[in-house]
């Protein structure tokens, strides 16, 4: 599917830091309505994929197109306007605030700001407020996530934190969606819970997603199409069947002896 | 834990979850802290009059602070030399212009968050301690041009200029206890707006550049746009603030206390009411205001005793109780009163269950 | 500009260029060692500078408990500095492991604060004029030089002698760190805590060294000023132009604070070259502009290393 | 030699990240530590070095013993001097010091000067392992490869005449041929010097090809252990660990319980 209706084309992508190479030539085509996973050995380069399609990173040489624009010479705050939204690695939420407010900053993009009525909280700017909250209310209850609305992001346990980051991420409603380990550290059950949500974001919300995860199973299982990274290059690109019985892939990750 | 509330008291909808003083006992409470305030210059006691005067306006330029450091996470060293800058105009704007106070003031803010703005520029490239260092440059720039340019206007090397008191209805507010009520008046405004901006849209990216600068670009906040408004409104405050200042003291100029240690003093207030709490400015100003008359009490005390060291000991206090009062809390309550306060405030909630 | 004067402010201003540098070293040192920003290091010099003055009997009331030598003075005021900076690491900065960068920045202001007061009550808050200096400012080495102002330089005698000690005190300190086993074990901690702990170095022992090494070097910087200008607590603010030249070398590298220390020495003293008054005053913020500048177009410092941000 | 006994680790008072890891290191042997990402196996390592205390972590429960002596309370810095050097994930180098500098601060510690006898006999024992060090000792290890990197993080290591050696995933981030030139090393290390290794490794396959026997650890705890020659035997480590067929009958990740409303209170 992704021959017909490509919603983000990665082309040649060239990224090096102080001489050395983080992604070789990468290219990959992402579909609309696709799960797409990044795999790959550690320090092969996918998180660095994923800042370069959020323009955190510019990459020296290639192309990312998205919504008739090139990510690589778009500001990376105009990102999330061109609906992209992403979680991190190693959580980076905003910690002083509680979980609502995390979620209303997300809404940044969407909120009016009404000058004078905001100062004051009057008419226009609290009826906004309202607005807003009532989106991120149905998130939320969504990720369920609604009874720790007021409490202080920075202390909550983890797997809650991951909630809520991916709650941010939605708040922006995006229509691609970029997931870095949404699951690293988490036991089967959190894991089963935030597979169900991701799903769910896919299916209900028609967000495309592309997915950094070491599970290979989890992978597998929710995946349309995997590509594998070697030290920055694609080595294997494919439906999950196809790049597991890849000997390349064996090789360089799945691990077998010669 | 802070949502804790008493049986009975439940929300409906979401703007009752908004509201800021939902019992009717709270209304009251505010009402009757407001009308305590204004009664203080009827007492007649003119040091407490000048405190609380002095009081107000310094925690206008505390609030300032608290967007740009406690809010926006970007550490300023220059408070002190902005507030100059809006004493400055107002004395002049009043002086050459003759314009009323309800101009003045404005354009002192406006006239400040421009110079702020100006040294809010690097904060483009830098942060943390580099930017630091870009307002300390701002703390040595500004009272070094107040002295140097057009001495004419700004009083040159003497280091003040006089200004004019301000006249509301055809009174002349010449006495502290008049220029009180303006203090008090600007003071209520920037708190409500303050309160309502930690709750909106441009509170909420404050902070998210504060905690994960990096992450907040990524999700679609223009860090260096929130930061240049932090720097704006902080400046506005100081501008707000200085001209509150000059009116008091009825002169302006380098040689009342804007210097670094100015700063400094700002910015130690900030941290021990609380960074990045409404009630830290508040609660920062009032403990080390009372702390320096302390010191200075102190300082009187043993001046009289050994009257060879009077000089010594008379300005050796102030920084000494201070330096030692931050470093205390930045070491054992680096969240300062205010969170004191919340703590208090939910064993309250829980009683008779806390201890 | 007043070009015959040209030669003279160069060589000035290379010559106080020298002593700021010695102090913008302590600065590098302290982030070096523990990424602590040390905004106290301005006052710790002055500090230095009250000491060595009162252990030469420098209050003149008779009954001082010490009337040293200048050298001995020095001496006592290095050990004591050094006690200063150990205690300052271990019961200021060691609990404070960890937190934020604003929080460790203002524990050095109030840190400022605090010594500020005590070295006002302890010594007096006026400036001390009778520096035990063992030069007078009559003390000049005239070097004939075509083209200048009288076609000499006239190089006072104390600012030689404190360049020259600040040379050798700036290539001693190098040297240690380069060359002996503790320099080694302190550059290896200054790139990583962790994984310095992880080979065996005791860090929080390097903290306490770097601290105390800081302490003499910002004495010796203390009495070097001393020496041209005199004891006052205003040093403390004066010195603070070593920060600009700090972060014009860029905050990791000594070499660059060396010529940090130098290009603002300079940049001092040239101003004074210019026939326009407002420009020969503005020689105490020339730094800071520089610093404005330096901050636009190249933030990390002229020798500084560009950070990768990572998420 | 090395035994840790039950241990529970817990990270800022809330997050249990091992649940019970017993496992022995036996005096000369090399012992491999297998798991996937997030097992928890560079979590035991840190909880032996002392190093999880910096990043808000604590051994709660169960003890680690070093030749009968408890070393769970020590600092890092104490437990290298206990004579237990680690090659930590990553390499992490100094990357500002020459690669000689760097392996002499393996030997800090030490009481002897850097320019001793016993010291440069040490260092040549580092470039007879490793030769290609001997030419690059000169230059500053960040603009190392990553092979190369992970030479002198293992010469810093030995630099510090340990008795027991931690090596976190060497093989991490390097090419397949250079994997196995370490690898070789690293067995020829522990033969002629005798000092025992524990091998901590996502790379199962090569770690097994030169351990003498290894632990499996999942979400926290050690699942399997034994000699390698029975583990490379096991099913399941041949299924899961080292990917020879194909990936098991377990209950797929989209069949899991759907979304339910629920009742909403505002708090």
């Amino acid at each position: 599917m992704a021959e017909h209706n490509p919603l983000l084309r990665v082309e040649n992508i060239v990224l090096s830091f102080g001489g050395a190479n983080v992604l070789n030539r990468v290219s990959f085509d992402v579909a609309e309505h696709e799960i797409y996973a990044i795999i790959g050995p550690n320090g092969a380069g996918k998180t660095s994929m994923l800042n370069c399609i959020s323009a955190f990173y510019r990459p020296q040489e290639g192309q990312i197109h998205y919504a008739g624009r090139d990510l690589v010479k778009t500001p990376t705050h105009e990102v999330a306007r061109l609906g992209i939204a992403r979680t991190f690695q190693n959580i980076a939420l905003y910690t002083g605030l509680t979980t609502l407010e995390n979620l209303m900053a997300a809404r940044h993009i969407h909120i009016k700001e009404n000058g004078l009525a905001s100062a004051l909280f009057w008419g226009p700017a609290r009826r906004e407020e309202i607005k807003h909250r009532r989106v991120v209310e149905e998130i939320m209850d969504f990720l369920e996530i609604a009874h720790i609305r007021k409490a202080v992001v920075g202390a909550l346990p983890y797997g809650l934190r991951k909630r809520v980051e991916l709650g941010r991420a939605l708040a922006l409603e995006p229509k691609l969606l970029l997931l870095d380990e949404p699951m690293a550290g988490m036991n089967i059950e959190e894991k089963e819970d935030m597979a169900r949500f991701v799903l769910d974001v896919h299916e209900r919300r028609g967000v495309t997603i592309i997915l950094i995860e070491h599970d290979m199973g989890l992978v597998m299982d929710i995946s349309h199409r995997v590509v594998v990274l070697d030290f920055g290059s694609k080595i294997a690109e494919g439906t999950p069947d196809e790049v597991r019985h890849n000997p390349a892939v064996i090789r360089a990750y799945l691990g077998q002896t010669a | 834990m802070a949502m804790l509330r008493p049986a009975g008291d439940f929300d409906r909808n979401y703007a009752q979850d908004m509201a800021l003083l939902r019992q009717p006992w709270q209304r009251w409470a505010m009402l009757l802290i407001i009308t305590a305030a204004a009664l203080i210059p009827l007492s007649g006691n003119a040091y407490l009059v000048t405190t609380v005067n002095r009081i107000m306006y310094t925690i206008v330029a505390v609030q300032g602070l608290n967007v740009l450091t406690g809010m926006t996470g970007q550490i300023s060293l220059g408070q002190a030399a902005f507030m100059l800058v809006g004493g400055y105009i107002v004395a002049l704007t009043a002086q050459y212009w003759g314009l009323p106070i309800f101009v003045t003031l404005p354009l002192a803010a406006l006239g400040t968050g421009v110079v702020g703005l100006i040294f809010g520029l690097p904060s483009l490239r830098v942060k943390g301690f580099y930017l630091a260092m870009a307002t300390l440059a701002a703390q040595f720039i500004i009272p070094w041009l107040s002295r140097h340019i057009f001495p004419e206007y700004l009083g040159g090397s003497s280091g003040r200029i006089p200004v004019p008191s301000p006249v509301i209805a055809g009174i002349t507010f010449n006495q502290v206890a008049q220029v009180f009520y303006i203090s008090l008046v600007v003071l209520v405004i920037t708190t409500v707006v303050l309160i309502n901006v930690r709750r909106t849209k441009l509170g909420r990216s404050f902070i998210a550049v504060r905690d994960n600068d990096l992450a907040a670009e990524v999700l679609g906040v223009n860090p260096f746009g929130v930061k240049l408004r932090a720097f704006f409104v902080a400046a506005m405050l100081a501008g707000v603030a200085g001209g509150l200042k000059a009116i008091s003291q009825r002169s302006v100029g380098t040689e009342l206390a804007y210097g670094l240690n100015e700063s400094i003093l700002l910015l130690g207030m900030l941290v021990i009411g609380g960074l990045g709490h409404n009630l830290g400015p508040f609660l920062g100003v009032v403990t080390i205001i009372f702390l320096e008359d302390l010191a200075n009490v102190t300082g009187a005390t043993m001046a009289a005793i050994f009257p060879q060291h009077a000089t010594s000991l008379l300005t050796s206090f102030r920084p000494l109780f201070f330096g030692l009062v931050l470093m205390l809390f930045l070491i054992f309550e680096p969240r300062g009163l205010a969170h004191r306060w919340e703590l208090l405030k939910a064993s309250w909630r829980m009683r008779p269950f806390s201890r | 500009m007043n070009w015959p004067l040209v030669p003279q402010q160069v060589m000035t201003g290379i010559l106080n260029g020298g002593t700021i540098a010695l102090i913008a070293l302590g600065i590098v040192l302290i982030f070096k060692a523990s990424e602590v920003y040390n905004f106290a290091h301005g006052h710790l010099v002055m500090l230095g500078a009250f000491l060595t003055w009162w252990f030469a009997g420098g209050e003149e009331l008779g009954n001082e408990l010490f009337n040293l030598p200048l050298w001995a003075a020095t001496l006592m005021a290095v050990l004591t500095a050094m006690l200063v900076g150990l205690a300052i690491e271990r019961v200021i900065l060691r609990p404070m492991t960890g937190q934020p960068v604003l929080a460790i920045i203002l524990v050095t202001l109030g840190l400022s604060q605090f010594i500020e007061g005590g070295v006002s009550i302890l010594f007096g808050a006026q400036p001390k004029s009778n520096f035990p200096t063992p030069f007078s400012p009559s003390d000049v080495i005239r070097i004939p030089f075509p083209g200048a102002f009288n076609d000499t330089i006239i190089l006072k005698q104390s600012l030689v002698a404190s360049f020259v000690v600040a040379a050798v005190a700036s290539a001693v300190f190098i040297l240690f760190f380069q060359y002996t086993k503790t320099g080694l074990a302190m550059r290896a901690t200054a790139e990583n805590h962790e994984v310095a702990q992880g080979v065996g170095i005791r860090v929080s022992r390097i903290f306490g060294l770097s601290w105390a090494i800081a302490g003499v070097i910002a004495t010796f910087g203390g009495v070097l000023l001393a020496t041209v200008s005199g004891v006052s607590l205003n040093m403390a603010t004066v010195v603070l132009v070593a920060f600009p030249a700090v972060l014009l070398g860029g905050l990791e590298s000594f070499g660059g604070a060396i010529v940090g220390g130098l290009i603002v020495g300079l940049s001092q003293a040239l101003v004074q070259a210019s026939r326009n008054i407002e420009v020969r005053n503005s020689a105490e913020i020339v730094p800071y502009i520089l610093l404005l500048i330096i901050l636009i177009l190249k933030p990390e410092g002229l020798f500084g290393q560009k950070r990768i941000e990572r998420i | 030699m090395l035994k840790v006994n039950n241990i529970e680790v817990i990270y800022s008072d809330v997050i249990l990240v091992l649940r019970g890891v017993s496992l022995a290191v036996e005096a000369g042997q090399i012992t491999a530590l297998l798991g996937a990402n997030g097992a928890g196996k560079t979590t035991t390592i840190k909880a032996i070095t002392g190093l999880l205390r910096s990043q808000q972590g604590k051994v709660t429960r169960g003890s680690i013993e070093l030749e009968g002596q408890r070393i769970d309370r020590l600092s890092p810095d104490a437990v290298v001097r206990m004579g237990i050097a680690q090659v930590f994930e990553g390499r992490r180098l100094f990357s500002h010091l020459t690669v000689e500098e760097n392996l002499l601060t393996g030997m800090v510690f030490r009481p002897e000067s850097t320019r001793s006898a016993r010291v440069r006999a040490d260092l040549e024992q580092v470039y007879h392992f490793f030769p290609r060090l001997q030419e690059l000792r000169r230059r500053t290890a960040g603009y190392l490869s990553g092979g190369e990197q992970q030479m002198v993080a293992i010469g810093r290591a030995l630099m510090a005449r340990p008795r027991l050696m931690l090596l976190d995933e060497p093989s991490l981030g390097l090419a397949p041929l250079l994997v196995q030139e370490i690898f070789s090393i690293i067995k020829r290390i522990n033969a002629e010097s005798g000092v025992a290794m524990l091998l901590v490794e996502q790379n199962a396959a090569v770690a097994l090809s030169i351990a003498h026997q290894a632990y499996v650890m999942e979400t926290g705890r050690v699942v399997l252990n034994g000699p390698t020659e029975q583990l490379v035997e096991n099913a399941d480590i041949k299924e899961f660990y080292l990917g020879l067929t194909q990936l098991g009958e377990r209950k797929s990740y989209r069949d899991v319980k759907h979304y339910r409303r629920r009742k909403r209170w505002l708090g």
